[in-house]
């Protein structure tokens, strides 16, 4: 079966990922709708990674023979095709941490200390979203709370939007950093991160754009969308785990202070008193993520062969198919915006009578993966009363026919419990 | 593939999950606590009312899937009425019922109904539903004691 | 050739090594003395790493499906496999961060937020040695300057061993924290942890040992070195770039606080406020370095299997071999210990009339990978009166023939640059 | 394999590292920079003088490799005596030939014994070495003309 805005070349795009011929228990075909917790991996990727353990494998920056300088461009250009990815207005910019929640913490640990314009404290206001991963939640607990500083927030409509009606309210002369998701991983909402961004900047505000669910599907330009610091994680762009991205504007990484210190984050070290190198290495202390580096710039260049646009239509055309499957079983509810062209593809439900632990323990027993539980956003759960829910996620390499899979294999669930 | 599901959901888990036993929070009761699952969210809220040296009561509130539903329930049959030395033990089986990865073999006299729980232990990821409301009578019963001391 | 404490199966051992097989420019085969600074890795690291990812990969803790169990599975395992590598008396003790500098930078930033007993500030003391790596120097002084605290340290005789004449006025009541490294990674030197740990905590002071560069070549027993904290790095110790490990007792982790924020971290997230997780957990925010993981797993298994103490004869055998050939090359200094059973395997050196840089180009064209530059330890450099010097760094694979090779590249680099 | 290594030790660099010209620091200067290569620890501190636009003087104590000083060396030779715009220009020049990762055809014309750090380009580890003394130099400047302005 087909759709229209489906990728052209599915069946080849599959091929790409070996993971997805695996079978499991049971002789059961994989159907994998986990991919917002984590992506899978093109073997372009993997290889990519294989051939640098096997013939260029080095420390980088430090080392001056001829495997170190191999290895030092194949990581140093691994920065070049993320700065691309991102429209980076400079690679300097491109910060590795391990991933994107020690990016976030990142920017709040530095604010905790940096002094000047950018020091928080009492009376100050930092404003977050309701529907945020925990990762972009406690880093701003733990700022706020430590520097006497307030935690204001967007609520959620009822259909799983922000509630933007006192923006003005909420952010204003006091607010010092605006810091939100640009795709929810549970409601799938996009967020209008720029008009945020906008009046964020109106008051002098910091914007920090958690990416981590748009850089997979959607395509991601730092300076369109007006943010000062933009984070991603490699392992949900069809990259590897042990590594994440920090964009940040040049003059705001030059103002932070340091984070971690050592290695390579230095200019010079004497026991007394130590200087720092400037951006991106001040923000990476130590042996970098020397191998991931190279799978992700693999994996980014692999999404771009593609075009973010076309994922983004495929990512799109799944989700309203799937929309369109779950509308179809009796006692479903959908948490988040109805409108496949206004959301992710992460799709989050509730079943009456059945808990989310026990539908994906019944669809795992036919194969089907997905997630159960929080999925690291308990307040907006908390939001709509529910404790946890279901969410299956798709990405560039699901098809119609695992959609079907899933809706089958939830009409049994219901069987199974014995529901309606 | 039914046949791994139901040696997961045993007809008695279904029937304690549809029906538990000792539901609710009741008085009187030495202690209270509130463990959480962190993974998946599931909560109890557990008292536990300990007199002579006999669990007297263990009353809960829980939010969660069929298997920590169905365990509270269970628990709640197997240590009520028993000496806290006695409950202690039976709560200890449990454990190694559940940590053998499928490999311990039950004893009916001892657990009761819960060795519906024994094909549970071949799903790691739901070993933790199952002892959700096991840890929480344990922390209650030990602070109880505590308390009462 | 042969030496006493060779490993007997040596020439099997680097057939487990695919990049051993190299050639560089000029067809000349790869001599990679440059293993102190990153060690390469075996077939059944990488093999490791690539099954996950075409067969297993999958989010970890969350993912209730079959193959987020197989993840969360081999992830736990690894952890399991790197408790029984250091002798932690338990699992939960052992935490994965992204290398061995976060794992320092973690215990210093949780002191500097930590109330109560374990709080610093001033009239406190963070004592640390002249021959630290920079990741064991910077942290520090972070910690000190921003809580008004005081760094000492030990200095270093001029054989490149520590100067414990001082010990009792350098380690006192006001100290907190007594942070060495067990091996230094420029002098090579074998310091007496234990020794100094006893001191230490009959001051009650908190001892944080670097094992960056003992994990890979002596046998580790976090109880009976008696740490308090041990940290060491992934990629030293044939595994990945991506992951470290800190260990910590069990009630100094639990007095900290938590240091990143997010993810799996929590126990509960409310708005308002939220709660942590236990260790080791508590301290791993967000996803975990998964593949990582299993790769370190692999190697530590392989090291084990051939074992620490062969491996720490071959290493002997092989630095007393290497100081004997460097011995022979007329202005040639080494610095730190020249008594090979009292060392770890990298040996820096000076050599009269030609730079470090010179010197690492001249072997590089040869084929002999070796380092120079300060290699992240200034001031043991500025102790010696020198910028920078050049090191050779062996390991389990490392043969005679090939110091051989580095002695002859010496010759030849005396003779081009027309010294002597 | 010496045929590589002679690409990048030509002979007048060789000539240079043995012999440096105008080293050591001098007065009078306007500004004073201190640079160092975090990589490897090479450091250089510089001096210069400027007059009536033009460069009078560029002192330093530099330590580091051959290339370093034979490029702190070169450097002085180029730039002493020529009006700061022209010595600028000789600058970019220099760059262009160390970032062209050895397709850019030097002009002797211009670059006089600079030339022979075209094989350098080739070593992406070395061209921090060749440049070292050049920011130092751009720097200072830099600052002497702030500071007369
Ligand atoms: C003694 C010592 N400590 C710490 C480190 C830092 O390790 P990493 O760069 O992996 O964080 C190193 C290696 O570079 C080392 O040799
Ligand atoms: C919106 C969002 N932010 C942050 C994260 C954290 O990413 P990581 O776990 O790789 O740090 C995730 C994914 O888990 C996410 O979905």
């Amino acid at each position: 079966m087909t759709l229209p805005g489906l990728l052209p070349e599915l069946e080849v795009i599959r091929k790409d990922f070996p993971i997805l011929e695996r079978t499991l228990a049971g002789g059961m075909p994989l159907v994998y709708l986990d991919s917002a917790n984590t992506s899978q991996k093109p073997q372009c990727v993997i290889d990519a990674m294989v051939d640098h353990l096997e013939r260029h494998n080095a420390n980088v920056a430090r080392a001056m023979h001829q495997l170190g300088a191999e290895s030092s461009e194949a990581f140093e250009n691994a920065r070049d095709v993320v700065a691309r990815f991102i429209g980076a207005p400079s690679r300097d910019e491109v910060i590795f941490t391990k991933n994107a929640s020690e990016a976030l913490n990142l920017v709040a640990n530095t604010l905790a200390w940096a002094t000047g314009d950018l020091a928080i404290g009492e009376g100050d206001e930092v404003v977050i979203t309701e529907m945020e991963h925990h990762s972009n939640i406690v880093p701003w607990q733990l700022l706020t709370e430590r520097k006497g500083a307030t935690l204001r927030w967007f609520g959620l409509t009822e259909s799983g939007e922000l509630d933007l009606a006192d923006i003005d309210s909420l952010i204003t002369e006091r607010t010092k950093v605006v810091s939100l998701t640009w795709v929810s991983n549970m409601l799938g909402t996009i967020n209008p991160v720029k008009e945020i961004a906008r009046r964020a900047h109106e008051v002098g505000a910091i914007v920090v754009v958690d990416a981590s669910q748009a850089a997979p599907q959607l395509p991601v330009d730092v300076t369109e969308v007006d943010a000062d610091v933009l984070v991603f994680t490699g392992h949900k762009v069809v990259g590897p785990t042990g590594i994440g991205v920090l964009w940040g504007k040049r003059s705001l990484l030059e103002q932070l202070p340091p984070f971690l210190g050592g290695g390579e984050m230095i200019e010079t070290v004497r026991m007394e008193r130590s200087t720092y190198a400037g951006i991106p290495h001040k923000f990476e202390a130590g042996t970098p993520p020397i191998v991931e580096a190279v799978g992700l710039g693999a994996a980014l260049e692999y999404l771009a062969a593609i075009g973010l646009d076309n994922i983004h239509r495929h990512e799109q055309a799944i989700t309203a198919y799937a929309l369109d499957g779950l509308a179809t079983i009796p006692g479903l509810r959908v948490l988040g915006p109805l409108d496949a062209a206004r959301r992710g593809g992460a799709v989050a439900f509730e079943m009456d009578g059945v808990h989310p632990h026990d539908i994906a323990q019944v669809l795992d027993s036919r194969g089907v993966a997905v997630r159960a539980g929080h999925h690291c956003a308990k307040p907006a759960h908390a939001r709509f009363g529910v404790q946890s829910s279901t969410r299956m996620s798709s990405y560039l390499y699901t098809t119609p026919a695992e959609i079907d899979a899933l809706v089958e294999g939830l009409e049994h669930t219901r069987a199974y419990f014995k529901v309606g | 593939m039914n046949a791994e599901l139901d040696s997961l959901y045993q007809e008695i888990i279904l029937d304690h999950y549809k029906n538990p036993h000792h539901a609710g929070l009741r008085d009187p009761y030495e202690a209270e606590v509130h463990h959480v699952n962190p993974t998946c969210g599931d909560e109890v809220t557990l008292r536990v009312h300990i007199a002579e040296g006999t669990v007297v009561d263990v009353s809960y509130d829980a939010v969660g899937c069929s298997i920590s539903q169905a365990s509270a329930s269970v628990m709640t049959d197997l240590v009520i009425g028993k000496p806290v030395d006695e409950a202690m033990s039976v709560h200890e089986e449990f454990l190694t019922l559940m940590q053998g990865k499928g490999t311990v073999e039950p004893d009916e006299d001892v657990l009761e109904d819960g060795i519906a729980f024994a094909g549970v232990a071949k799903f790691p990821a739901r070993v933790k539903c199952a002892l959700l409301s096991w840890m929480a009578w344990k922390d209650a019963t030990a602070r109880s004691l505590e308390e009462t001391r």
